[in-house]
């Protein structure tokens, strides 16, 4: 099989299509050279996946604006990419603050997650009006 | 989600996934159990193999609202995901965890 | 919620795509209004998609042949369709016969259990080099 | 898919789906039993959810073959999804086809 596998998909913002997209990443992982066999690392990935898309639909968009989430996963043989761009506010990932592991909170954990399971998290705001984020993670060797 | 009550104590046996579709549903079932004075409450995930941030903040929130009610909050049989996730957030110092809805009962 | 919801997906042409396609469309289908307890119209519909995507990578692109295949769902309260567009070969779905039920074979089944399960099966060639193929099923109304 | 051996006839249950990516492998596993005069097979598939066209197609190819080579070929434990296929294909007048492994045995 040939490597990269790319797969593009544009939606609404909108909280419905999580659990499809869910699904949909889930079985790609499944399927990825080295994963297959690495359900914790696909536990994580699938929520780090989860967690960027719920944010930018609730938080770069929020209940009144609308627009595009457009996804770019990427699979390699020895990583893989979420690329998620879309139109709504700007943010900056790095002011995020720790969660305050003492005094357990009713959110704020999401964005601590995805730092914690992808290797690398990189922001930009492109033309003062695209959101990009790209999560990527390095597939660990499997423990035999 | 699919509530019983057994002796007093309200067990929830939540579905597939916690997350984003579904935390407001059990915030909103804690509230209507506290409402009426049910302040004791099991969380069933033993057929939940998925939970996400927003997952965990329903948990503490009910968590809280419970205690506030002088109840208490039992969560019973998480998956493998789970337990890894309530460690990673150190929740599991803060809930009560238990293998199966028997043992929490007990 | 608000309809139409559409999501739009781009993938090489590659069977490898096949599983985590159903397992989205599927996850998407179950979410449809009045689709969610109509199990054996979800497992119609899958099928169709499944069909029509697997015949795009064989026998449209085939072996050497490489090329996207950009798809696009749409549900509404009334109807689901699948859009898929390809740069593979010219190909006149009207012209597949029916199976012979007689004499039953390894394969030729796919193009008539699409029609069978879809309302609607249209396809045009555009511009001398992308096909489109449209699929629509109207939502049956549930026994209940 | 795997594959056991209960007095002489081979057992074959596939997995969760009988689809493109697994045609071919039936097809062959079908090939191996055939050249080394196993020619008594059932097709379990009580965990399979899906069948596609090309799963139809393999099952064709598979009891072809097995009765070319005198032997046969029972279907065990279709789901609602591989049974309505079967029928809509008129399959179901080809294929025998038992409600489990155990009657297929009998
Ligand atoms: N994509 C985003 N766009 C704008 N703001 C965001 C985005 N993601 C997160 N934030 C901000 O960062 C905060 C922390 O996010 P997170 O850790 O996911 O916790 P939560 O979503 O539960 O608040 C959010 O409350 C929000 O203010
Ligand atoms: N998208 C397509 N592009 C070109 N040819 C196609 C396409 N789909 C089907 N065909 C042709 O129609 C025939 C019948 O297709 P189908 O009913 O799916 O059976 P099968 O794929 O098993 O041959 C194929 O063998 C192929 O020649």
């Amino acid at each position: 099989m040939n490597y990269p596998k790319i797969v593009k998909i544009e939606t609404q913002a909108d909280q419905h299509f999580l659990r499809p997209l869910n699904s949909l990443v889930r079985a790609l992982l499944l399927l990825a050279p080295g994963l297959g066999k690495q359900t914790a690392v696909v536990n994580d990935l699938e929520l780090a996946f989860n967690e960027a898309y719920a944010n930018i639909v609730e938080h770069a968009y929020g209940a009144t604006n609308k627009g595009p989430i457009i996804i770019e996963i990427t699979l390699s043989e020895e990583a893989v990419e979420f690329k998620f761009e879309d139109f709504g506010k700007e943010f900056d990932y790095s002011l995020v603050p720790e969660p305050n592991f003492e005094r357990p909170a009713n959110g704020g954990l999401g964005v601590w997650l995805i730092r914690r399971f992808m290797d690398e998290c990189v922001y930009s705001r492109e033309n003062g009006k695209k959101n990009v984020l790209r999560l990527i993670k390095k597939i660990p060797a499997a423990d035999l | 989600m699919q509530i019983v009550e057994v002796n007093g104590v309200h067990i929830i046996a939540m579905s597939e996934r916690l997350d984003v579709p579904v935390a407001p549903v059990l915030r909103e079932a804690i509230k209507n159990l506290v409402e009426q004075n049910y302040t004791r409450v099991i969380i069933d995930l033993s057929k939940t193999k998925f939970i996400d941030s927003s997952g965990c903040g329903a948990l503490v929130a009910s968590l809280r609202s419970l205690i506030r009610s002088k109840g208490d909050m039992k969560i019973a049989g998480p998956s493998p995901q789970a337990k890894s996730l309530f460690e990673l957030t150190r929740l599991h110092r803060v809930f009560e965890i238990y293998g199966n809805v028997d043992q929490a009962l007990a």
